[in-house]
């Protein structure tokens, strides 16, 4: 028991540490430059951050003026949810036919669907509310399409990505049963991936109630115009009052969107 | 400088059109085109103090002398209006004088009426320092290499755009005479000065309201040590397709705003107007002027 | 009827995994294909379908030589050709009877499949199915909820549903238990028996082809080295197929 | 048993494809989802005539003022997205060092604490639901103008995701390995160690490359707080319309977004 | 030595687990536990390491009541017991190696094992244990690029790494074919013999648990219904634990 064994650790091959050596001096270079380039001079601000945060979570109970308009808010954070739900249903739906055609498994021009994603991705959401704007007028609607559109961006992303898990073996049973192309998506993958997309689309609901406050900059309705313009006067009372607003929805969704995908998968 | 206003009667009075649309709920009133809503656009401007997000009284007493619905969206930035209005989603916009003359060049929107704030129809913007600050005066600001000058932003009327015009003119070179702090907001520019970050700023006329929750004493910590001259005030404008007869009849509305006190206060507490004047294009060729100077810098 | 016509198979990385393969497999037989991991077992039965495409010779199925049909003609072939994996290859989150009716595909058209309108004498079909393998009774459960011999069944219902002319079958029994297999080993029996379906199995244990084959099929580095019915086998076959003595392990089914 | 179990499935002629349970449960979810559509439908009045009237516009903005691109502009945004990037990347790596230890404690097999536990991820909540540009309005007014407040959002942000993403795969992972490891005598720190770290990772670092990309692309907003960035120059051009530039910047972004996910699928490819 | 005495074990559901057992197991003793399924043998196997906890009784190993202990003191108690599991549990991702290192993060300093230095003696130990069940050469291997068979000896060399004197399998044989369990079931009894360290195993196939056993212990409904010597085991016996006479299937090795 005392004898030592011998037995050798494969050895790298020397492209290997080359490749790990290249690596490693890539990162090293991106570090050193994000560390030299940024400014990471800390100069604090002379506000204490006890005076803002009573401010914002706990004065807004005792101002008439805030409590007044929790009605509205609470109006504006359910034209939230709306555009929300309403843009991420469109936008989980047409992420299908993307996602499907951006999985290296089971589409030939994956490369075609991969761009396309990162090319919706790499559009600002604000950009995309803007053209709605103009397409449609403001309001609620171009809401829904920026986020409908830019959920397919990472939807279609996260979708292709599961599709690429699937178990490929179940798939040769409907090569051998002669079943068509569509009959084997329909039947050998859809089933697979049913209840994870349906995981990620709620998920993506939570996020989309999220950036939807972003939309409210270019008019695209919900509750990101009045909280916004509320941060810019510098009124945390009701900056305060509405996120609190939000932090209970999301909240109650997050709950309730857990226990459905936890039944899900 | 206050337009005579039509009456209430005038303009709620039913007009007989021949293509009154099914989908109106109420009559149209021109020949020329058939408007069932009109749709208005409300940036709160920055240089404002003080902003309601809600436009609903404004809503209201519009769409009751208008005789069409009104809707009205609250907005931070005039990029999506001015594209909806050149697409003709949005009939009526809020914009600041540098957003208006934009929009004119893209969307061919056409101004009709300006805000009066304090009596007066143009606004200023102000140099402010610390109040312990060497500096007294713009002549100072010139004199003194290297400074560190916070503004909101490059495309901010007040806090950059006429300042700098004005520097430049008092013989600063812009390139090279200051060091920038470009802070995304004239409350930040302010809050740049209290931290300390810089030494001076120029916002609206005054921002430091806006810091008195934070900072109680802002006014005592920080100076004003100038002044640019006056800038238009903003404006209302209308899509540039609209018939002549809505545009007239708009206009007249919110100039009757003058002769009525409960509109004038619901104007003042949505967008701190006090009155509302008629405006021309060419009141803002000055913006345009000023605009000019930076235009190559700041497309490329 | 199916035959082999000195079929050879080279893999892309060179490796040949059929050299020369001769055989007539006549309707109605029920052979075990025996062998070492690696002798080209699978290989064997997978040409058949041609999940894996011999490069030399003719395999005629019914008088056509199938090496050179088009991919539509191919597909009619394989709608006669039912396969069952080691790993049931079951599609886990889909109901029994919906995995067991994916057998009627090849036969359905595709929008009416998407809609979920199977024929009538297809759902009657996938129940009968079931029932041959005495599981009807599971037919709503989602197929992840069965156990593996269950499975196994499960999939060759589905199997049945295509009503092929050919089964065939790649290790089936090699992730049951013994006594499950069995069970596997003798529904698959009783079917060849009662419809006639020509059956070839792959399998490692030996003692069970003997159980149940008709005809014994031995393989050796992707050559056929033996070639007979059950009771031909004999000591020396054993040399011939694992190039050693008969050990117990072999009886026992391992590898 | 199959002769007679045959005749009683054939004569039985109505048989559902679907178990009965399955078609009702099947039924409401789409009756919930779908109506809830609708209800949003109606409420922001999103009617599908409206876009297509509205088509030819957004083509319009591609074919006349996205197209072509003022490629010479690149000049101007390459230092930007340098800024980004490092932006991103640095509040990257900070959430990634910090939602390890915090996305243990919100996994309900590791924290054994409900209390704990769930006081963990109501504060996971509250940090990813405030919306970034608050966050960054926030930090702003606590911190001071500059990067570092626009780090600091980006953190808090994608910290939250995180966090959140990891935990639940750690609540997902197989559990046998961690007993087996726990039967050792090891701490549990031993056993997140060699139990649940090897199990994590490749979900962890791809979850990490996508908080990197997103951390990208959000930083396009804190340019509005003055965060610095590729998000002051889209601005800018956008309320100069300069669609040509803007269309630059999208390209670039287009490009970098590319490479990032490039790298992710590699990673994810070694790991899994 | 360990020893029950009165245990008892209630689930939290209510479920009693065992019921009132008495045993005395002796240090070097090879005892097989056998039972039909939900007899307790998990839980009775589980209870000596309080990976599950009995709820009323001592458990006596060497002289101290476990159930007594505080967690600490419960840790160093669980050092010297390794356990083997029929699922493998190894870490997958993991080398080889490293999973069988794991077995020594009992004796390891924390900060030490969160950096990945193990002391050389462990390293030592954990190859030669490889190399006790014969797989050295897969040191370096992901653990999930081994067979079953090669998993279970992995998570035979992390129990023995854990140097411990006593070692608990629960079915480590389950999920193995047949000549691969007997690979496994020598290796275990080879380290009893050799080490002298004292092994539970819990089984369903009888006849390997005759092969093997010294002693065999038989469970019913969280019982002990029959403590002797393998040689003692006889048809009246297989009744008192199955409750049935002895089957063809209970020595296969089915369930
Ligand atoms: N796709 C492939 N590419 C290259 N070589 C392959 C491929 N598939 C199988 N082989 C090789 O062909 C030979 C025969 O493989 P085959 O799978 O037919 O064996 P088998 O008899 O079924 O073995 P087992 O009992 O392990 O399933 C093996 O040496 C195998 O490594
Ligand atoms: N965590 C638990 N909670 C409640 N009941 C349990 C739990 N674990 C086991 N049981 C029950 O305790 C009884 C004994 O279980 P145990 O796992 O010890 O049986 P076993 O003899 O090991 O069976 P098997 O051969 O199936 O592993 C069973 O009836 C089982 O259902
Ligand atoms: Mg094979
Ligand atoms: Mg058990």
């Amino acid at each position: 028991m005392n004898t030592k064994i011998q037995i050798e650790k494969p050895k790298k091959g020397s492209r290997y540490w080359l490749r790990v050596g290249i690596s490693a001096a890539v990162i090293i270079f991106l570090y050193y430059i994000a560390l030299t380039q940024t400014d990471l001079s800390y100069r604090g601000s002379a506000l204490s951050p006890g005076a803002l945060l009573e401010r914002l979570f706990w004065n807004p109970f005792f101002d008439e003026a805030v409590l007044a308009k929790v009605p509205s808010y609470f109006g504006y954070m359910l034209e939230t949810l709306a555009i929300a739900y309403a843009g991420t249903l469109i936008g989980s739906i047409l992420a299908i036919p993307i996602g499907f055609l951006a999985a290296t498994n089971v589409s030939k021009y994956a490369f075609v669907g991969k761009w396309i994603l990162n090319a919706i991705r790499a559009f600002p959401e604000i950009m995309f509310a803007i053209i709605f704007v103009a397409a449609v007028g403001m309001g609620p609607y171009a809401g829904v399409l920026a986020i409908g559109i830019n959920s397919i961006g990472m939807l279609g992303k996260l979708y292709s990505e599961v599709i690429e898990s699937i178990d490929m073996s179940v798939l040769e049973t409907f090569k051998a049963n002669g079943a068509s192309r569509l009959q084997t998506i329909w039947f050998g993958i859809i089933p697979q991936v049913v209840p994870e997309f349906a995981s990620y689309a709620i998920y993506r609901y939570e996020i989309d109630v999220r950036s939807s406050t972003v939309l409210g900059v270019v008019g695209a309705g919900g509750i990101g115009a009045p909280i916004i313009i509320a941060a810019m006067q510098r009124s945390w009372e009701q900056v305060g009052m509405m996120l609190l607003i939000i932090i209970l929805v999301v909240s109650i969704i997050d709950f309730i969107s857990t226990r459905i995908r936890k039944r899900l998968v | 400088a206050c337009g005579a206003g039509t009456t209430d009667e005038e303009t709620t009075d039913p007009v007989e059109t021949e293509e009154a649309g099914e989908a109106a709920p109420e009559e149209t009133a021109t020949e020329g085109e058939e408007i069932t809503e009109i749709r208005m656009g409300f940036i709160p401007s920055q240089e404002a103090d003080k902003i309601a997000d809600t436009v609903k009284p404004l809503e209201e007493k519009l769409t009751e002398i208008l005789g069409v619905p009104v809707r009205a969206e609250v907005m931070i930035d005039f990029v999506g209006l001015v594209e909806g209005m050149r697409t003709g989603q949005i009939d009526i916009g809020f914009l600041n004088p540098f957003g208006f003359v934009q929009a004119e060049n893209r969307a061919n929107v056409e101004v009709l009426v300006k805000a009066i704030r304090r009596g007066e129809d143009s606004y200023v913007a102000q140099y402010v320092a610390p109040a312990d600050s060497e500096l007294e005066s713009i002549e100072d600001i010139v004199n003194t290499p290297g400074l560190v000058w916070a503004y909101a932003d490059t495309l901010s009327t007040s806090g950059y755009l006429f300042p700098a015009s004005q520097l430049a003119d008092m013989g600063a070179d812009l390139t090279t005479h200051f060091s920038p702090l470009v802070v995304g907001g004239h409350d930040n520019a302010i809050l740049a000065l209290i931290d300390g970050q810089a030494d001076f700023a120029t916002t609206f006329d005054d921002a430091r309201d806006v810091l008195e929750g934070d900072y109680p004493d802002v006014k005592e910590r920080l100076k004003v040590i100038g002044y640019t001259e006056p800038i238009p005030n903003d404006t209302l404008s209308v899509r540039g397709d609209m018939s002549d007869e809505w545009k007239q009849k708009i206009k007249e509305a919110f100039l009757a705003f003058n002769d009525d006190e409960e509109m004038i206060a619901v104007m003042n507490e949505v967008y701190t107007w006090d009155g509302i004047a008629e405006a021309a294009s060419a009141d803002y060729d000055v913006v345009r002027a000023v605009f000019e100077k930076f235009e190559e810098d700041l497309a490329n | 009827m199916i035959e082999f016509k000195n079929v050879s198979l080279t893999y892309p990385n060179g490796h040949q995994g059929l050299k020369n393969v001769n055989l007539k497999i006549n309707d109605g037989e029920f052979i075990v294909v025996v062998g070492l991991s690696g002798a080209g077992k699978s290989t064997l039965i997978r040409s058949i379908n041609q999940l894996v495409k011999p490069t030399e010779g003719e395999l005629i199925i019914d008088g056509v030589d199938t090496l050179k049909l088009n991919d539509r003609k191919l597909k009619d072939t394989r709608k006669n050709i039912g396969m069952i994996f080691q790993s049931y290859n079951l599609v886990k989150r889909m109901s029994v009877l919906r995995n067991v009716l994916t057998g009627s595909l090849g036969r359905t058209n595709t929008l009416k499949s998407m809609l979920g309108l199977f024929s009538k004498e297809d759902i009657n079909l996938a129940m009968t199915s079931l029932a041959r393998v005495g599981i009807e009774d599971k037919a709503y459960r989602r197929a992840d909820q069965l156990s593996g011999g269950q499975q196994q069944r499960v999939s060759i219902a589905r199997a049945l549903t295509q009503q092929p002319k050919v089964i065939l079958a790649d290790e089936p029994v090699a992730s049951l238990d013994p006594p499950t297999s069995h069970v596997v080993m003798k529904d698959l029996k009783k079917i060849n028996k009662e419809d006639g379906i020509t059956t070839l199995i792959n399998l490692h244990f030996i003692d069970m082809a003997m159980e149940y084959a008709d005809r014994i099929i031995g393989m050796r580095e992707g050559e056929v080295v033996f070639d007979g019915p059950a009771s031909e086998v004999s000591e020396k076959t054993f040399e011939e197929i694992y190039g050693r003595p008969i050990k117990e392990d072999d009886i026992i089914g391992a590898e | 048993m199959a002769a007679q179990d045959n005749q009683k499935v054939i004569t039985n002629n109505k048989i559902p494809v679907f178990h009965k349970k399955t078609k009702l449960t099947a039924t409401y979810i789409l009756i919930v989802v779908i109506a809830f559509y609708i209800l949003s439908a109606i409420f922001t009045e999103a009617y599908p005539d409206r876009i297509i009237t509205g088509l030819p516009i957004v083509l319009g903005f591609v074919i006349n003022d996205f197209f072509p691109p003022n490629l010479g502009y690149y000049a101007r945004v390459t230092p930007a997205l340098i800024e980004t990037w490092n932006m991103a990347l640095l509040a990257t790596t900070l959430s990634a060092i910090f939602a390890l230890p915090l996305s243990f404690l919100a996994a309900s097999n590791i924290n054994k604490n409900k209390v704990f536990y769930q006081f963990i991820r109501i504060f996971l909540n509250v940090i990813r639901t405030i919306p970034e540009l608050i966050l960054a309005v926030l930090l702003v007014a606590f911190m001071g103008i500059g990067a570092i407040s626009g780090i600091g959002a980006l953190f808090i942000f994608s910290l939250g995701i995180l966090a959140k993403l990891i935990s639940e795969t750690i609540e997902s992972i197989d559990p046998n390995p961690l007993e087996a490891i726990r039967a050792t005598g090891a701490n549990v720190f031993q056993v997140i160690r060699y139990g649940v770290i090897p199990q994590v990772l490749p979900q962890y670092s791809s979850y990490v490359l996508y908080v990197l990309e997103i951390n990208v692309r959000a930083s396009v907003i804190l340019g509005f707080v003055g965060a610095g960035g590729v998000g002051i120059i889209l601005r800018q051009q956008m309320s100069l319309f300069n669609y040509a530039n803007v269309s630059t910047i999208i390209l670039m972004t287009f490009i970098a977004v590319t490479i990032i996910d490039f790298v992710s699928s590699r990673v994810r490819e070694r790991l899994l």
